[in-house]
């Protein structure tokens, strides 16, 4: 317990009472020296457009992300913990795709997306469906940023939730058959509930790793098309540190993005332990 | 103010050591190319050695790099750095004059292509030497062009091709496009340079934002026009989509020709469309630096390095393996060079368009995220949005961009 | 409402030689009352789960009103039944877990409200319907369920050691409620006990098993007093008969030097085991005929007493249990005398330890 | 033999080999078609698009792009996979990732486990603050963490360094928030058993709450080894070139060119370095057993 | 090995109002055997999890050996305890499932096979020691459960209800076996039960409890003999006594019309409740004094019978349970007289249900 808490207070808490302190001024991410000029940086993201677009990204891209895991996740396990014929094969070709880095990913799917020799553009075609400009149409673009980072995290829902699934009572199946729970009964009744901790899990920790997807919007899109369409917040504090070296103004996005996630995880891990303790 | 991150020093490359830390991202798949240069250049001076590091996989990762290290760890002696990052390095004094360095250290500079020497000046001062340079040039396809009855040669302006444009697209059948162009996330704020000059707009006069003068939005409406009549497609690759056949037209990097091999038909390269003669070739690339921030021992070691690195033989040798300009010209003159165009058309048309090159605006290059939104305002544009009222606000992005970030530091 | 039938059917479980349940053979008439009973790991919890549709057949059939089941989803079976291991809903309050069944067959709220009270009250564990499983103790756990259980109307129920872990008073009280409500709804019932007194009072017939292999089915008393072998007549009565080997001679049996005549039919045999209940011995005075034994244990129960000891203080010899009445218990270490009743006698046959 | 028996062992034998695996509740044939259709339709979902990616590993440069897409390579080559491991020093990446990771990923499964043992099963005060301030890690992007990370280990001295490379990353918040919630799941009953017994916290921990927890330990021990596998941006900063810098570093070189991609060398790359983890997920899910809890308390 | 000392000892869980154990105060000496009974959700099992450590204490305090346990550890009091609820490890078999604590405590591993071998057999468990939890019976859990504390030789026994799952005949050896295993090592032992045979038999003494507080604490005998109060008389005995309300008049109680003389002290009361267990009653003939019963139910249990009626067939009066013997059942629905036995008459305050 200590080795990880020092680990974690020098490696990532340093850093970011650093970034908070930073946030305060108007560093340059070159310059040796930074101004200390308050509350403007937060004035100046409240105040800009963009951020309301990119709060805006980062929530649709998030919901739909961790609603979209959670289910097709839980339903994949569910359909892999039977007992069929060469499911291991199955396991593997979901797990696969988590494998992969996100770059490599990103890079593939910008092929499957590519509205001219892509998959789903060859797809699409073949059924006689016209293949939206996934690059060019903000709206198309935060779609297929979704479904390429969903496509490529399925594995790791997937995954613990079969391992819940594993170590589940299986008595408690038995009482459901006998009890002549319905399949939707069995699974809302019985079945979720046993899964509730798992589910508070990975909707908090798809969500956190699901608002800090870099490496697939850099990848497939810089942030665009037209400039914020699937910008999130991260990719806004990687841009506006790295690409417009307003390493101060980057912090501060930074900073109040973690202030958002904190609350919101604050709430959700409220909820999850209530459900979670004994009495 | 506070700024305790940050660190002026050196950090550990101490003085003299004898190795010189060369920071790349190996442009152009160019790793073996330096690592040859890189062992001729020991071979030539036994006291020194050469650390090539892999910094990054584009510029945009040397640069993320190279500030990490700003900001407290040990400084390479020699960096990669493009036409966009270099900028903010120098006016935060990062970068070390390196036309100072060069006269102290005598090494000779008058014969780098002056165009794209000078693209890494500012107030009097140079910061690096061009080293993988680029610069955007006219594709076309041949096939198509005959297909419409068009003259087998790149438009002189773009007027003309204007005028082509619906006959190409007749000609080439709906579900492709007359022209391809980069779309804003991916360097249409680049080559769309070129159209703007075309009209005599501009980004920019050097700090003076002109995106609404007459001829930028002359260029912009054209732009329009364009993707409104179904003429311009942008694409995130558009290399890929010209070379699959998906298009007449490219204006592209000349670092594609590389990758234009084996195409299904007849490429046909020229000079970007300049009436006049007058200079309307954007460069682009990088260049490589010496920091400022360590010691002079080190620097004359860097400088010599870089002396070596872009001399005439290994300016040959570099250009030939990746397709990347000369930046000498002396060069062209290298006799393995002279063969080596000879039997590459193509690429010789870039080398000559190389006189018609001319500085990127300061909006672009200069403006921390100014690229950027730009590519984003022409991104708008294609998409149909106001012409006027994109372009003013982008005027006054770039402006109050400007003016938060630059102004101090470039009027002290 | 529905008769069952196992038909030869066999389970086997993996690393497990001996089959759980060996080719049981077993007609349930509709609404009878079956107890089942036999040694811990005797094979009664995998009749149960087999008949319930937990289990997979290895061999034979199960069939319910005639039907083969194999392939029916338990589910599908209509079997209501009360687990070993409880096996409660965690998540469920003790009401939602009794009303669990009642929901998904589409009873309404209030009807499944109702019969969930009703049960509550047979199983006094109305102020309790609201605690989740964790917040009760194991009694009122297995209590609920029961409840799960006795709410619904199957067409089986099977109860797997339903009242184990209640105190004696409960369970008097809920075993009559659970045999007038079986009566009342006339459902086919096995239930599994290793109660006597449970045993012994609510079946119609009671099934006997060992390894797997069925005994004998008979109704209790007949159970008890003409047990087909050996094993049926030690495992029911408790304390347990006292079985010792013996010559018959002359149609008599010799018992610790006492000749005890035996009736007509079983007198033909040579060699024999006798066994002799707690209730067939009775304390002699000086004056009869009977066996010394030395008192080795005395168990007061309260209402009676029951007197361990050997003939002749013999440690080779077996122990004989003797019931006596409550003020009647000697002192360990003293001598007794005790006679055996003719009637109460079992005979069986020395080497294959059937009945004679 | 009957059909549901047959479901009811031969099958579990053939497919596990387990023998732990609990009693199976007859499944209905048409239950089975349905599974075995989701399963094709998610096989497909998911492999198609691997498909691709692996497919194009095997063509050549024109054929990747063209129009139609080419669901089958024209030109068939291998000549992709020679030129990604030749273009880069290929065995000196792969090696440097396989050393990193083992060590990370021990590192970290240590880590988590006991921090997750400590959140969970022993009481000492301001444990739920010590909670939070773990997860709150996880919302730490690392972009803001790595400027001053890189101050901070390359005036240790460590930058090209194995060590420069896996202490700042072995921290662990999700492997402490995973495993604790799986610590939590084991049935009160069954610690307290232990702690009559007389077992220390290791002995708790290792004999009884680990094995009773193994699939999530599982799932936690791959999902370290993929991430640790593609971690890229710290490992990146880190590593000058092939002597530490692990094999995403390498990868990415294949591409940087200022024109066209060359897809196919990054395809094959891109296979190269999924399969070994993806072989270590094959091994490690058999292990992931139904029913570890059966049969421990009633209730 | 160690005296045990509750000590107004009280424990509430959350959510509940009513304490689970109420200011108990019971001093266990050195080497005794406890049984400890009441209804099902009384509190025992919490009482056993307080003195064990498991359960903190809300009120009074838990002393082993004169020593406060307020924070010791449920890991150093060394106690070794049977869990109701079994809790065995599911990943070890039922070998190392028993040796686990043994092998902690540092013995060595043929010691600890050589223990376990024994309490193997004598819980009949040593074909199975290879098996883990999920492949043994109902039975054969709860035997591993047993055999996992009795291996151990530790301070204090808690045995929660440890054979409520076994068969009469195993249950009555392992009963003596761990009476003697008890008696052998000395050890205090605290045993829940709510089998009234493992009451009367094992313990030293018996402590009773209802709804967390102790009714009273005796040796079983004298419990049965001398109940302290109607609660303890009735929780006593199956078939439980009968109790009825009535007058004294002159030294005399008026049992449903026969007046029976109390002895002196007990004749003073006016109102008084009173009780008579099933051996209390006997059948009498025609020509002699007796209560006219009308028969409702018979329970027949093989060695004897019991006859359940209400004194002329009144449906009102209380429910009257007669011993009777196995051949001398009559027919439900008939008429039988029973007289009781003067001596056998328990005598409670009508208000306080406290013994007069
Ligand atoms: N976690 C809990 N939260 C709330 N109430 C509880 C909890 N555990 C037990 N109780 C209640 O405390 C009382 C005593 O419980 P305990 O387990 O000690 O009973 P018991 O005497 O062992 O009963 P049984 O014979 O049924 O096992 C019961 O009424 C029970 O419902
Ligand atoms: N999953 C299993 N794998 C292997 N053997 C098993 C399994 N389940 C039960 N058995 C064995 O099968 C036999 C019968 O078990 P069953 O549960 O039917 O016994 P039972 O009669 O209910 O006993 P109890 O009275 O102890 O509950 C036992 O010997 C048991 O050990
Ligand atoms: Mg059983
Ligand atoms: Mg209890």
């Amino acid at each position: 317990m200590l080795p990880n808490l020092v680990l974690l207070i020098v490696f990532t808490y340093r850093p970011l009472i650093d970034n908070i302190r930073l946030s305060f001024t108007d560093w340059n991410i070159a310059a040796p020296l930074a101004n200390y000029i308050g509350l403007e940086n937060y004035r100046a993201w409240l105040s800009d457009p963009n951020s309301h677009l990119v709060l805006r990204n980062t929530l649709v891209f998030t919901v739909a992300t961790v609603g979209l895991s959670l289910v097709i996740g839980l339903a994949l396990a569910m359909l892999l913990d039977q007992k069929l014929r060469g499911r291991n094969l199955v396991r593997s070709a979901i797990f696969a795709p988590f494998v992969i880095s996100g770059a490599a990913i990103g890079i593939a799917f910008q092929f499957v997306f590519d509205p001219n020799f892509g998959m789903v553009h060859d797809l699409l075609s073949r059924v006689g469906i016209g293949t939206p400009d996934f690059y060019q149409e903000p709206g198309w673009a935060l779609v297929m940023v979704t479904a390429t980072y969903v496509w490529k995290n399925i594995g790791y829902t997937f995954v613990i939730y079969l391992a819940a699934l594993q170590g589940r009572r299986t008595d408690l199946d038995e009482a459901a058959e006998i009890d002549g729970a319905s399949a939707w009964q069995h699974f809302r009744r019985v079945l979720l509930p046993q899964l509730r901790p798992t589910t508070y899990f990975l909707s908090i920790t798809v969500l956190l790793s699901s608002v800090q997807v870099f490496d697939i919007i850099n990848v497939m899109t810089k942030g665009g098309p037209q400039g914020y369409g699937t910008t999130t917040m991260v990719y806004q504090v990687y841009r506006e540190t790295f690409v417009n070296n307003k390493a101060g103004y980057g912090a501060t996005v930074a900073t109040i993005m973690f202030l958002i996630l904190l609350v919101v995880t604050v709430v959700q891990v409220r909820v999850m332990d209530r459900g979670q303790r004994r009495d | 103010g506070t700024g305790s991150t940050t660190s002026d020093n050196g950090g550990g490359g101490t003085a003299g050591s004898g190795t010189i830390d060369f920071w790349s991202n190996h442009p152009g798949k160019s790793k073996a190319t330096e690592q040859k240069i890189i062992a001729a250049f020991e071979k030539a001076n036994p006291g020194l050695k050469v650390k090539l590091t892999d910094a990054g996989k584009n510029y945009e990762e040397v640069a993320q790099k190279f500030n990490a290290a700003l900001s407290g760890g040990s400084l390479p002696d020699v960096v990669v750095v493009s036409d966009v990052t270099w900028f903010n390095f120098a006016i935060n004094d990062r970068l070390a004059d390196f036309a100072a360095l060069a006269t102290a250290n005598k090494v000779d500079t008058a014969d780098y292509v002056e165009g794209l020497y000078n693209d890494y000046q500012y107030d009097g001062k140079h910061y690096a030497a061009p080293y993988a340079r680029s610069t955007v040039v006219f594709y076309w396809n041949k096939d198509m062009f005959k297909k419409a009855g068009l003259p087998d040669r790149a438009p002189t302006s773009w007027d003309e091709f204007t005028q082509w444009a619906p006959k190409l697209q007749s000609a080439i059948g709906s579900g492709k496009s007359p022209i391809i162009l980069d779309d804003g996330s991916n360097y249409l704020d680049w080559t769309f340079q070129n159209i703007v000059w075309n009209y005599g707009g501009a980004y920019s006069k050097d700090w003076t934002p002109t995106f609404t003068d007459p001829g930028t939005v002359k260029a912009a409406t054209l732009l329009q026009s364009w993707a409104k009549n179904k003429y311009l497609k942008t694409s995130a690759d558009s290399a890929a989509d010209f070379s699959a056949g998906l298009g007449a037209v490219l204006m592209e990097s000349t670092g594609d020709l590389g990758g234009f091999k084996d195409l299904p038909f007849e490429l046909g390269v020229g000079f970007v469309p300049a009436p006049e003669g007058v200079k309307t070739c954007p460069t682009g690339g990088a260049g490589v630096a010496v920091p400022q921030g360590i010691s002079d021992a080190r620097k004359a070691n860097a400088i010599k390095f870089i002396d070596f690195l872009t001399n005439t033989a290994n300016t040959a040798t570099f250009t030939q393996a990746t397709g990347y300009m000369p930046v000498r010209t002396s060069a062209t003159s290298d006799a393995s060079e002279a063969a080596y165009l000879k039997a590459n058309p193509n690429y010789e048309v870039a080398v000559k368009q190389l006189p018609r090159t001319r500085p990127q605006d300061y909006a672009r290059v200069f403006v921390p995220g100014g690229g950027t939104m730009i590519g984003e305002a022409l991104d708008k544009i294609v998409a149909g949005s106001d012409v006027n009222g994109t372009l003013s606000a982008l005027n006054q992005q770039i402006q109050s961009a400007y003016d938060s970030q630059l102004k101090s530091k470039v009027q002290k | 409402m529905a008769s069952v039938f196992f038909d030869k059917t066999t389970r086997r479980y993996r690393g497990n030689d001996r089959p759980a349940v060996d080719a049981l053979t077993l007609d349930i008439p509709d609404g009878e009352f079956l107890v089942l009973v036999g040694p811990s790991g005797c094979g009664k919890s995998t009749t149960l789960r087999m008949l319930a549709g937990l289990e997979p057949v290895n061999g034979g059939r199960v069939l319910i009103d005639g039907h083969d089941q194999d392939g029916v989803r338990a589910r599908d079976r209509d079997v209501a039944m009360v687990f070993q291991s409880y096996a409660l809903y965690p998540n469920m309050t003790a009401e939602e877990n009794m009303a669990f069944a009642l929901r998904n067959a589409g009873v309404s709220k209030a009807d499944a409200h109702a019969r969930v009270a009703d049960a509550a009250k047979i199983l006094e564990l109305e102020p309790l319907l609201d605690r989740k499983p964790g917040q009760l103790s194991g009694g009122q756990r297995q209590r609920v369920a029961m409840g799960r259980a006795i709410v619904r109307q199957p067409k089986v129920f099977c109860m797997d050691e339903p009242l184990s872990n209640l105190d004696a008073k409960l369970r008097v009280s809920t075993r009559a409620q659970i045999a007038q409500l079986q009566r009342r709804l006339g459902v086919t019932t096995v239930y599994v006990t290793h109660d006597q007194v449970e045993a012994m009072t609510m079946g119609d017939r009671v099934a006997v098993l060992n390894e797997g292999v069925l005994q004998q089915v008979a109704p209790p008393q007949e159970l008890y007093d003409n047990p087909a072998n050996t094993f049926v007549a030690a495992f029911i009565g408790s304390p347990a008969i006292t079985l010792f080997d013996s010559e018959v001679t002359d149609g008599r049996v010799d018992v610790f030097g006492l000749a005890v005549p035996l009736p007509r039919e079983q007198a033909q045999a040579a060699r024999v085991t006798v066994g002799v209940r707690t209730e067939g011995w009775h304390v002699v005075g000086e004056g009869e005929d009977g066996i010394p034994i030395t008192v080795e244990l005395v168990e007061a129960l309260g209402a009676e007493s029951f007197v361990y000891g050997r003939p002749g203080g013999d440690p080779e010899a077996p122990r004989i249990a003797v019931r006596v009445a409550k003020r009647a218990s000697p002192e360990v270490g003293s001598q007794v005398r005790v006679a055996v009743d003719a009637q109460e006698i079992h005979v069986f046959d020395a080497e294959s330890g059937e009945r004679v | 033999m009957t059909d549901s028996a047959v479901q009811g062992d031969e099958v579990r034998d053939t497919e596990q080999g387990l023998v732990d695996d609990g009693p199976e509740l007859n499944v209905s044939t048409a239950r089975k078609v349905v599974g075995y259709a989701g399963m094709l339709v998610a096989f497909l979902i998911v492999a198609v698009p691997l498909y691709w990616i692996v497919v194009t590993s095997f063509k050549e440069r024109p054929d990747i792009y063209t129009q139609p897409a080419q669901w089958w390579p024209k030109h068939f080559t291998t000549k992709n996979y020679p030129a990604a491991t030749t273009e880069i020093d290929f065995w000196s990446y792969l090696r440097n990732s396989v050393f990193i990771t083992a060590v990370l990923s021990l590192a970290k499964i240590i880590l988590g486990v006991l921090s997750a043992y400590a959140l969970s099963l022993l009481r000492f005060p301001g444990r739920s603050l010590v909670f939070i301030v773990v997860i709150a890690a996880l919302m730490v992007p690392n972009q803001i963490t790595v400027i001053s990370n890189y101050a901070l280990v390359s005036q240790l001295g460590w930058r090209d360094t194995y060590q420069g490379i896996i202490i700042p990353l072995a921290g662990v918040a999700f492997g402490t928030f995973l495993m604790r919630n799986a610590f939590l799941a084991v049935p009160h009953e069954i610690v307290e058993a232990a702690r009559m017994d007389g077992a220390g916290p290791l002995k708790l921990l290792w004999r009884v709450v680990l094995p009773m927890t193994w699939p999530t330990l599982i799932a936690f021990g791959l999902i370290t080894v993929v991430n640790e596998w593609n971690e890229y941006l710290w490992p990146y900063l880190m590593a000058s070139d092939s002597r530490v810098g692990t094999l995403p570093i390498g990868l990415t070189q294949l591409q940087n060119t200022d024109g066209i991609s060359n897809w196919g060398p990054v395809m094959a790359a891109t296979v190269l370095a999924m399969l070994p983890v993806l072989a270590l997920f094959l091994v490690l899910q058999r292990h992931m057993i139904k029913g570890l809890t059966a049969g421990a308390v009633k209730g």
